[in-house]
């Protein structure tokens, strides 16, 4: 009985915030703290509205495909198709307000040219889970596929070609602003929000962990796994979808060669920098933004401070080693 | 004929190779259509392949061209120093070996000797050519200029930037604060150009070493409030229809024309070398420049 | 006297600042076989990791064999002469029984290469001591949990130990089995090798050890020569009370009572899959517990899946209250729950809390429209961390930093959480301690009283026969005959399992 | 249905031959429509520079195929291949005797790195390897002055990439073989090559069992770093340059080559031919689209190209997963 009372007791020691302010255990976000403070030392004009403005226009994309990313990692998985998806999505966007239904009605034509993409972004998504959740083909090896010939089916649809359009509705996906900032930033930071509700308070969410944690333990409990993977690979392609539309709106023009290229790389980085473990069961979302403005920063300040391209890569990749150690260090 | 060239025998019909390089940016789609188009008028049968931006593989791409007997063959030679070896085995099979828009190291492999000659444009003097072009009509008295690189490494990148970086430093003028790489493409052209505003704001002059980044400056500019073309001067390479249009509306104030329209030459120097005549060992491609004054001409012509 | 094998004094370890151990002492003398009792996370198993180097110490000290022992890893353990058989089954399943037996051991040839048909051999004669005789080539993880389980011992044992640690060696053992591994000891004590043993098997202690030490919270409370001391002693100290208030309670709490007359719940009829199920019938009704008996690999674990729809059938049927079972889910919404075996594999999901694997199977109950209502959630739990009293720091702590016991009455709790009419209970008590053992065959009697169905399968013939209205009896995949209360013996039983197969109902 | 995903032990069972089985069985199909498809294709010439091409990916896919099995996996050998041929053709002028062994050095100096960066580090391989992959695209630019470095001729580098032992067999093949061979009874025959399995079968399982689980991890990076290495050697040797561009996408080639030969990418199972005949099934599907666009009837764009690869594997997985649940179904009739 009395063991039973202090254990309790030793609970609320453990819960107690103050206790868990370690240096170990905020590693991530100390990392963070002293890039920012290089960077305010020593980056010209980087307390400046406009490079909030820049680094978060930027981060946007990386941001929205990171929390698809995360949550395929929680299941145990990985999507290298993202990019790929992001590509193929982009691509179709402008043939559809550009086609001739499209140029007709304006309207219309732009809010086919946001569902449809996702949709088929969506689909994307079903291919890969199906493949991991029926099939039981692993997930490096199912996304591949689409990593391998998603981009190809976007080049064969454009012919290759880029397409360079001037439409200001669907541009606002890329440079609207609301309250002086970038609309895509409110966008991923509504993402976020909104799939770390799901993640913590949803049914969803739990099974998302439970299939990651032990997914035979999961089945037998009566989790649908299979549902509940094919659901996780359909939201990651969808925000990649999504993602590749505010790039195509960016730059008001669509190359499917390049769409994406490496944000499998970059949204996996930061899922892991953000918490997530590849060995599933974690699904940090908020950490995916964090481990997501993490690398934008990274490359920012590499950026502004003028490293060659070749010695940007050597740092970044210690910088990437560190940050991840940090995290994994206050885990343990 | 030439010492060791392999002979070409007149026919009608050739089964020609066209080894490329990589078909992700416009340029190169641009030049693979161009050969094709050239396949169908000129009787050819043309066996195609793309090495996806791997030398290596294209070394084994004309290798399988070789395997299949073609009679000539086509190389976009991805670096100049490792299709070597291609051009090598080629020879060695007898089969001759065009050029195109790249050489070949010329200290191991020589034109009229191991290939038939070069088709192509001089990149370090496309970039020695834009230099020029700003160092003429630039305005003010201090030019601050950010240079958009094209993919680290790559020969282009390399040649275009060893131009202009050259002929830009006989003129004090003008100084070189910052100079990135931006992939050859609009997005990381962008992307560079928005974080390098915010580091060097008095900036006055981008030079890409592509059009497709420098339409992204453009769009970074307009981003930052600032008017490219009248606050920024912006000098480029390539010619596409984009840029053209750019400068049109005043945006742009250059772009060297670095064509991708081979497929006639090719058609063309082929029959010459076909009926004996002797090849020059550089067939040079007449770059043209596009400024505000011929842009709206040619802008039909552009892909 | 001479000094003792090993010594460990004072040994404290804590685990983010809860601590497992306290001041903990053993000692174990050269040739003796040494016992260690106590409930579910007194810190037996803590203190094995820390002499094999897997935990690291907070203080105290170890002598092993005449020096101050400076293992920091489990292979130095084995170098040193300690071999173990952990708690949590350490082997590779991918790989061969071969493998999992000589690895890191392998015999060479003479070119430096492993001979694999030696260690084959090898394999299969140290095997043969157990009475196992399988292909030894295949991989581990097609055989079942106890065969694993002897593979783990005989590996321990084939590696010529001074000490051999077995961390409740037997807890997926029959008694045929058990009687097997005891003689593997006693070899062993007679070649000097001393051995500590954990077992929750009290009676099992008495067979085999010369002396026990009694842990409880982290602390040893008390060490004894076998001889001298009873069941009811041991009971005692292990759980801090004294041995009267024990003795008024029975030694398991399943004993029947009521009436069996209830409605059939559950209806098996025919069914074969294609893991080796190859007829089973039986029927399950309210207010009845239907054990399961048979030798190791019978199919006692296959029949369970077959029930709860993992395996689909490919011949016979499934009907609860009438409607058939397909897949777990179905069978869950029909009120069938299903407590596996395997607790490591598929029982808890390591990285969530104990909130959180307890209310896994309850979750579609307690969400509405998807939202999971987390007080009612956060009460649930409550209510049955008090009930099964779990031994937890808090409800949000891992489940896989509990001890084997508690995880398992974690993982009742979740079956007990969904009330199924319904209960499949593969090997309920294995690795849970005396005390905790009679509360859940406890809480297992008041839910049947409450007029629901239980299919019991136990490797303990006491808690079958005690606890089961009707016995149903497989061999090699079959069910062949069923044995009722009142009146079954284990001799009865025995003689029903080994008997060889021919139909036959007794009334 | 759950039963059927699930079955470990049936799975386990099935699942290394029936996979192995797949990939050879598509790789014959693949011969054998190339050779009545297209004429030359069987010619010693195509054999040999198909062969010769692909040792690179032979190489790497072996060493790939170890870490897998660890349960690990090495993003970075592209890139370290592309490091290691800069540094090959650096040292060229000193002759074969000292690039080759350099070349191997350098790559594994990056195999050492992943293995600290993972074992010490405990970061995880992905991510760790990740980053050497970035590191090393960065060094190899930074070593080459971003050109591609030419070998030297004068020197008897060339030799290994560009001529046959006894005239007949490319240099490239022989060694390659040789590593093989040599990789295949790592595995099979030594306590080293089983530990590497039951680490990755079960990782705290096998530090429990006491087995040197930091000296396997250590081992396999080192041996795909060093499989890494020669393939650049070769790259360098053979094409005449050190190239810092080399390389992308090789890692992915190498994983694709080493799953379709049915290795668990979570560790624990391998076979190092069918691994072999991945990577060369992989190679085979470029070789024979090369073919097929000389036929002249259709030519395929470059697009159509990478969606037929993505096809075939899609292919090969379906089949794959098909031959298993045979497998299993007539083992358990
Ligand atoms: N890795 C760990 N992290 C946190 N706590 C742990 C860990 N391992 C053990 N504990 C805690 O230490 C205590 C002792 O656990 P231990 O496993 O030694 O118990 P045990 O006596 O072996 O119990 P059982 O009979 O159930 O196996 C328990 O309260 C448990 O929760
Ligand atoms: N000695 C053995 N040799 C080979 N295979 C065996 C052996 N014992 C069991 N098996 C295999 O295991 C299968 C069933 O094991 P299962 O775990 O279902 O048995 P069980 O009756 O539940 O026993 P347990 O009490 O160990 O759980 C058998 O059909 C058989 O193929
Ligand atoms: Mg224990
Ligand atoms: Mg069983």
């Amino acid at each position: 009985m009395s063991r039973e009372r202090s254990s309790a007791e030793r609970g609320v020691l453990l819960q107690n915030p103050l206790s868990g302010i370690s240096l170990r255990r905020h590693g991530g976000l100390i990392a963070l703290a002293l890039l920012l403070l290089f960077n305010i030392v020593f980056t010209r004009n980087f307390l400046h509205m406009q490079t909030l403005f820049v680094n978060v226009s930027q981060v946007a994309t990386i941001a929205i495909v990171a929390v698809g990313m995360t949550l395929v990692i929680a299941t145990r998985g990985v999507d290298l198709s993202v990019g790929a998806v992001m590509a193929l999505a982009g691509a179709l966007a402008p043939l559809i307000f550009m086609s001739s239904f499209g140029r007709a009605n304006p309207g219309l034509g732009v809010a086919l040219a946001i569902i449809v993409p996702l949709l088929v972004a969506a689909a994307c998504g079903l291919f890969n889970g199906v493949l991991v959740a029926f099939l039981n083909v692993q997930p490096i090896i199912a996304t591949l596929i689409l990593f391998i010939s998603g981009r190809g089916i976007a080049l064969v649809l454009t012919n290759g070609n880029l397409q360079t359009f001037s439409n200001p509705i669907f541009s606002f996906l890329g440079t609207g602003r609301i309250l002086g900032l970038p609309f895509q930033g409110w966008l991923a930071l509504a993402i976020a929000l909104f799939f770390a509700w799901l993640v913590a308070r949803t049914l969803y969410g739990r099974y998302l962990l439970a299939v990651g944690g032990n997914e035979t333990a999961a089945g037998l409990a009566g989790v649908p796994v299979r549902t509940v993977k094919i659901a996780t690979y359909v939201i990651s392609a969808s925000l990649a979808g999504l993602a590749g539309l505010i790039v195509v709106a960016i730059n008001s023009a669509s190359d499917a060669a390049r769409i994406g290229n490496l944000m499998e790389l970059d949204a996996i980085a930061a899922a892991v920098v953000g918490g997530a473990v590849l060995s599933g069961g974690r699904a940090p979302i908020l950490g995916a933004i964090f481990g997501a403005v993490f690398i934008q920063l990274v490359r920012y300040t590499l950026l502004a401070n003028g490293f060659s391209d070749e010695v940007a890569l050597i740092i970044k990749a210690a910088i990437i080693v560190f940050a991840v150690y940090l995290q994994q260090a206050s885990r343990e | 004929l030439a010492q060791g060239l392999p002979p070409l025998e007149q026919k009608d019909r050739y089964k020609v190779g066209f080894a490329q390089t990589e078909s992700n940016n416009p340029w190169r789609i641009a030049e693979t259509k161009s050969f094709q188009d050239v396949a169908g008028s000129c009787n050819w049968d043309l066996v195609y392949t793309d090495a996806a931006g791997s030398a290596a593989k294209q070394v084994s791409d004309v290798e399988s061209m070789i395997a299949q007997g073609v009679d000539a063959i086509f190389l976009a030679p991805r670096e100049e120093k490792p299709l070597v070896p291609a051009v090598m085995r080629a020879k060695a099979a007898g089969i001759p070996v065009f050029l195109v828009d790249r050489s070949v190291d010329p200290a191991v492999a020589k034109a009229g000797q191991d290939y038939v000659t070069f088709l192509g444009s001089d990149f370090v003097d496309q970039g020695k050519r834009a230099a020029e072009w700003l160092i003429e009509n630039f305005k003010g008295d201090k030019g601050v200029i950010i240079e958009l690189e094209g993919t680290t490494g790559s020969s282009p990148a390399n040649d275009r930037k060893k131009g202009f970086d050259e002929r830009i430093a006989q003129d004090d003028r003008f100084e070189i604060v910052a100079s990135q790489s931006g992939d050859f493409a609009r997005d990381a052209g962008r992307q560079v150009t928005e974080t390098l505003l915010q580091a060097h704001p008095d900036m006055n002059v981008i030079y890409a070493h592509n059009d497709e980044m420098a339409i992204g400056a453009i769009q970074a500019l307009e981003v930052a409030g600032k008017k490219p073309g009248e606050d920024v001067t912006i000098v480029s390479i390539d010619g596409t229809r984009d840029a053209l249009q750019a400068i049109i509306d005043g945006k742009m104030g250059v772009t060297v024309e670095s064509s991708p329209f081979f497929g006639p030459l090719a058609c063309d120097t082929l029959k010459r070398y076909a009926a004996g005549e002797e090849i020059e060992p550089w067939v040079k491609v007449e770059d043209r420049i596009f400024t505000k004054e011929n842009a709206a001409e040619h802008i039909d012509e552009a892909y | 006297m001479t000094t003792p094998l090993l010594r460990m004094t004072g040994i404290s370890k804590a685990f983010n600042g809860v601590p497992a151990l306290a001041r903990a002492e053993l000692a174990v003398d050269r040739g003796e076989v040494h016992a260690i009792v106590g409930q579910n996370g007194a810190g037996k198993s803590t203190l094995i990791k820390i002499l094999t180097g897997v935990y690291q110490r907070d203080e105290g000290e170890i002598a092993f064999d005449g020096a101050p022992s400076t293992i920091a890893s489990p292979r130095e353990a084995q170098e040193r002469g300690v071999s173990t058989i952990y708690q949590e089954l350490n082997l590779v399943p991918l790989r061969s029984v071969t493998e999992n037996v000589v690895l890191g051991y392998e015999p060479r040839t003479r070119w430096g290469t492993i001979d694999w048909r030696g260690a084959h051999r090898r394999t299969g004669e140290i095997l043969s001591r157990f009475g196992v005789d399988i292909d030894v080539k295949a991989p581990l993880a097609t055989y079942p949990t106890a065969i694993q389980q002897l593979v783990a011992i005989a590996r321990a044992v084939s590696l010529n130990a001074k000490l051999v640690i077995m961390d409740e060696p037997t807890s997926s053992l029959d008694e045929r089995e058990v009687e097997v591994l005891f003689g593997v000891i006693r070899e062993l004590k007679n070649s000097g090798t001393s051995i500590l043993y954990v077992s929750h098997f009290l009676d099992e202690l008495f067979e085999i050890c010369d002396r026990v030490t009694i842990m409880r919270d982290g602390r040893t409370v008390g060490v004894a020569n076998i001889a001298e001391t009873t069941k009811l002693d041991l009971i005692a100290a292990m759980l801090g009370r004294s041995a009267a208030e024990i003795q008024t309670a029975g030694m398991t709490e399943l004993a029947a009572t009521g009436d069996r007359s209830g409605e059939l719940l559950l209806e098996a009829e025919g069914v074969a899959t294609n893991r080796r199920l190859r007829n089973l019938s039986l029927k399950v009704r309210r207010g009845e517990i239907v054990g399961l008996a048979g030798l190791l690999g019978s199919g006692r674990t296959e029949a369970a899946r077959a029930i709860f729809g993992c395996d689909k059938p490919t011949a016979g049927r499934v009907a609860m209250k009438g409607t058939a079972i397909d897949c777990p889910r179905t069978a869950i919404s029909r009120g069938i729950g299903y407590l596996t075996e395997d607790r490591k594999a598929e029982g808890i999901v390591p990285e969530l809390s104990v909130r959180e694997n307890m209310t896994l199977a309850l979750l579609p109950q307690l969400s509405r429209m998807g939202l999971v209502d987390k007080a009612r959630e956060r009460e649930i739990v409550e209510r049955f961390i008090r009930s099964l009293g779990i031994k937890a720091a808090h409800m949000d702590q891992k489940v896989s930093e509990l001890s084997g016991g508690n995880q398992q009455k974690v993982l009742l709790g979740r079956w007990l959480a969904i009330q199924p009419a319904l209960l499949i209970l593969d090997e309920p008590t294995r690795g849970v301690d005396v005390g905790a053992k009679l509360e859940i065959q406890a809480i297992i009697r008041r839910y049947v009283d409450e007029g629901c169905g239980v299919i019991l399968i136990s490797s303990e013939f006491q808690e079958l026969i005690e606890g089961a209205d009707e016995i149903v009896v497989l061999q090699e995949g079959e069910s062949v005959r069923t044995v009722s209360n009142p009146g079954v013996t284990e001799d009865m039983l025995v003689h029903a399992i080994a008997q060889p197969k021919a139909k036959e109902v007794d009334a | 249905m759950l039963g059927d995903a699930f079955d470990l032990r049936t799975y386990t069972r099935q699942l290394g031959r029936s996979s192995t089985i797949t990939v050879w069985i598509a790789l014959l199909c693949l011969i054998l429509f190339g050779l009545l498809r297209y004429d030359n294709f069987g010619s010693t010439y195509n054999i040999g520079s198909f062969l010769n091409y692909n040792s690179m990916f032979i190489l790497i896919s072996v060493g790939m195929c170890f870490v897998i099995m660890t349960g690990g996996i090495d993003l970075s050998v592209g890139s370290v291949a592309a490091f290691a041929s800069v540094v090959a053709a650096l040292l060229s002028p000193h002759g074969l005797w000292v690039a080759l062994p350099g070349g191997i050095l350098a790559g594994m100096a990056f195999g050492a790195v992943n293995a600290f960066i993972i074992l010490v580090m405990r970061v995880p391989p992905f991510m760790a390897t990740l980053a050497t992959m970035l590191a090393a695209k960065g060094c190899a630019l930074v070593l080459s002055g971003k050109q591609t470095v030419s070998v030297s001729w004068e020197s008897n580098f060339t030799t290994l990439g560009m001529s046959s032992a006894f005239g007949i067999l490319p240099w490239t093949i022989l060694v390659t073989a040789i590593v093989v061979v040599a990789a295949w009874i790592v595995l099979e025959k030594t306590s080293l090559g089983r530990t590497v399995l039951a680490v990755g079968g079960s990782p705290d399982a096998a530090h429990l069992m006491g087995l040197k689980t930091g000296r396997a991890i250590a081992f396999v990076y080192l041996f795909s770093g060093a499989c890494a290495g020669l393939a650049g050697v070769f790259l360098a040797s053979g094409y005449g340059a050190g190239q810092p561009l080399e390389g992308v996408g090789w890692e992915l080639a190498a994983i694709a080559s080493v799953v379709v030969g049915g290795t668990l990418l979570t560790g624990g199972l391998g076979s190092i031919p069918a691994t072999v005949a991945g990577a060369l099934l992989f190679g085979l599907v470029f070789n024979i689209l090369n073919f097929e666009n000389g036929r002249g009837t259709i030519s395929l764009s470059a697009y159509w190209q990478s969606v037929i690869r993505g096809g075939l594997l899609l292919l090969v997985i379906l089949l794959q997963a098909r031959v298993q649940s045979l497998g299993v179904r007539s083992k358990t009739s």
